[in-house]
């Protein structure tokens, strides 16, 4: 099956986007395929390459650029989020790209379901 | 940075049931806003949408709003041209109206007022449900 | 208590979707100062769903809204809860001012 | 409606703190399955002030609960609500996969 | 970048009275970790603390948290550590354990349960008030 | 009087810094000292320099920057939530500095009030 994520937060903040990373590797790990995640909202700030969380604690940013890289899973950041929160191409960790907002529609056409995790 | 407007010509043929779920207060967080401009991109792609606003999220379509004084965009009037946009499927829960002690006359754009119920039913007919 | 302040509390969150106004309420003590902003000024309507909560208060609490939000949010033609009082953001700062401490529930 | 589809409706917020819990078992039809995840994992106990709520429900809808999250909230010990099953991150992608439409009340 | 850790000495001679309110749950937010970084540095300005949960606070302390499950860091213990610090004044609301089925019992540290309205003059005879 | 300020939540996602900004101008004009405005939390992206919201809509950073700068207002900026969160000091917008929690402590110390903003 293939699936379509969208988180709306940040890292560390709120839970949303370990969550949504936790599920999105059960997922492959099940066979499945997610084919997007689309990063909205505060979630931008998941593919901000200077994240340094102290060592004993996890690093999602890097979590997903290997999640993006080793599982090609397309990592899209929103443009116009992403302008609203100074995310600029300079800060992006690798695996990540920013696009516009069809394509988070384009994901909930194509894939057989869209999940969502936010605040 | 791709185009923030796809072409209608490149979009996918397929139609899905789309449904945007607006449940928070405006200007309070930006989840309104931003959830707004999914509903304007999506309707490039000429699918089926339906809006809807339930819980606090009746408070977006409040007429009368004035941000001035608190130095943000006033982005109320933005809902008035989803018709524009094609979107046209407008839905409030009727029991999320009443307990906030407003009625559709307060409204700043025409909807359909539903129950629970009927919402419900509604939303086990949807493809795609986003909310934020 | 003999060291007693007095207090003021702000609320930013909807009652209809929080606690915070709830729990800021059952801790108030009689005599404080209690002010709505942001999206708790929809606590301040009256004839919703928690407007007899906040009713039941207003006799031994002075409760506040701040306009600016009031207005941004489409309220200044809905009537307000007896006793509630609007203030403008330097009537904010004033209640700061008046009272010993600020305490914000989020 | 003829063309009724399958619906899995996932929560993460505290029941006790925000009304997404209340507005998902008030619009979630029956056969409908509800997911507790994150902080709303404490919808699932026994013996709280919502623990009624959800129960009203547990006979018409299906409801689960991340069990990684109980327990990182220290509840493994804690009985949960009649009916409600546990199931990992492999068994939250299996409910997606067997529903047509995930809806998550934020 | 300053050090993280002021030294005592150089700390202002006031001794206010610091309350904490910590009413959110662990995990669901960064919330409960970052006020609890408060609480460990506000140790060094020797100040009389005091810390307080109520509402979904109060799940802060429940005994056995065991994250591996969400890969997240596990920071119950550190409450425990807060004496280490003399960080002793710690305060639970009665009214949310019991709305939320818990006792005394299933917490991690030893705490004074108040009502709340013992609670609240407690409160009144703070300097300064933070919570997140 | 003396105030001291207190912002958990980064700028546009919640209105807290913005109710925040708008309580320090009213404060100064009322003739008080706003000592110090404390970044915690998600705060911390207050200071992004290269945040570039579309041109009707409010700049926080840029708001904030000018009132540091005008009316001496330190602006902290705290360096574990920022660390997390990818803040650096190559994206600190003009008048923020990052430093440690005792900041925070202290303007809590010797400020008259301490006023706090978040969600």
């Amino acid at each position: 099956m293939k699936f379509g994520i969208l988180v709306n937060e940040g890292p560390f903040t709120h839970q949303a986007s370990d969550s949504a990373y936790l599920f999105a590797k059960a997922a492959i790990a099940k066979g499945h395929e997610v084919t997007r995640v689309f990063f909205y909202h505060d979630a931008v700030n998941n593919s901000n390459k200077h994240s340094a969380p102290q060592s004993d604690d996890r690093n999602l940013v890097k979590l997903w650029s290997e999640l993006g890289t080793e599982h090609g899973v397309d990592l899209v950041v929103c443009v116009a989020a992403a302008l609203r929160r100074g995310i600029t191409d300079d800060l992006l960790a690798e695996g990540f790209n920013i696009s516009g907002l069809g394509q988070l529609i384009e994901v909930g056409i194509e894939a057989d379901r869209l999940v969502t995790f936010g605040d | 940075m791709a185009d923030d407007y796809d072409d209608d010509d490149d979009g996918p043929e397929v139609v899905k049931r789309f449904m945007f779920v607006n449940r928070k207060a405006p200007y309070g967080s930006i989840y309104a806003l931003e959830s707004l401009e999914v509903v304007l991109i999506s309707a490039a792609f000429d699918q089926d949408v339906s809006v809807v606003f339930m819980d606090d999220g009746v408070f977006q379509i409040k007429k009368g709003h004035d941000t001035d004084g608190i130095n943000m965009k006033n982005f109320s009037k933005t809902y008035r041209a989803l018709d524009g946009y094609d979107v046209e499927k407008l839905y409030v829960e009727a029991e999320s109206l009443a307990a906030r002690g407003l009625t559709e006359e307060d409204l700043i754009v025409d909807v359909e007022v539903l129950s629970s119920s009927a919402l419900s039913d509604l939303m086990n007919s949807q493809d795609v449900v986003i909310s934020a | 208590m003999s060291n007693d302040i007095k207090m003021l509390h702000t609320v930013n969150k909807s009652p209809f979707e929080r606690n915070s106004l709830e729990s800021c309420l059952r801790l108030a003590k009689d005599g404080s100062a209690v002010l709505l902003i942001e999206d708790a000024v929809y606590g301040a309507l009256l004839n919703t769903s928690v407007s007899d909560q906040v009713a039941a208060r207003t006799g031994n609490l002075r409760v506040c809204v701040l306009g600016a939000d009031l207005n941004a949010r489409g309220l200044a033609d809905k009537p307000l809860i007896d006793g509630v009082e609007i203030v403008d953001y330097g009537g904010f700062v004033d209640l700061a001012c008046e009272h010993d401490t600020v305490q914000s529930w989020l």
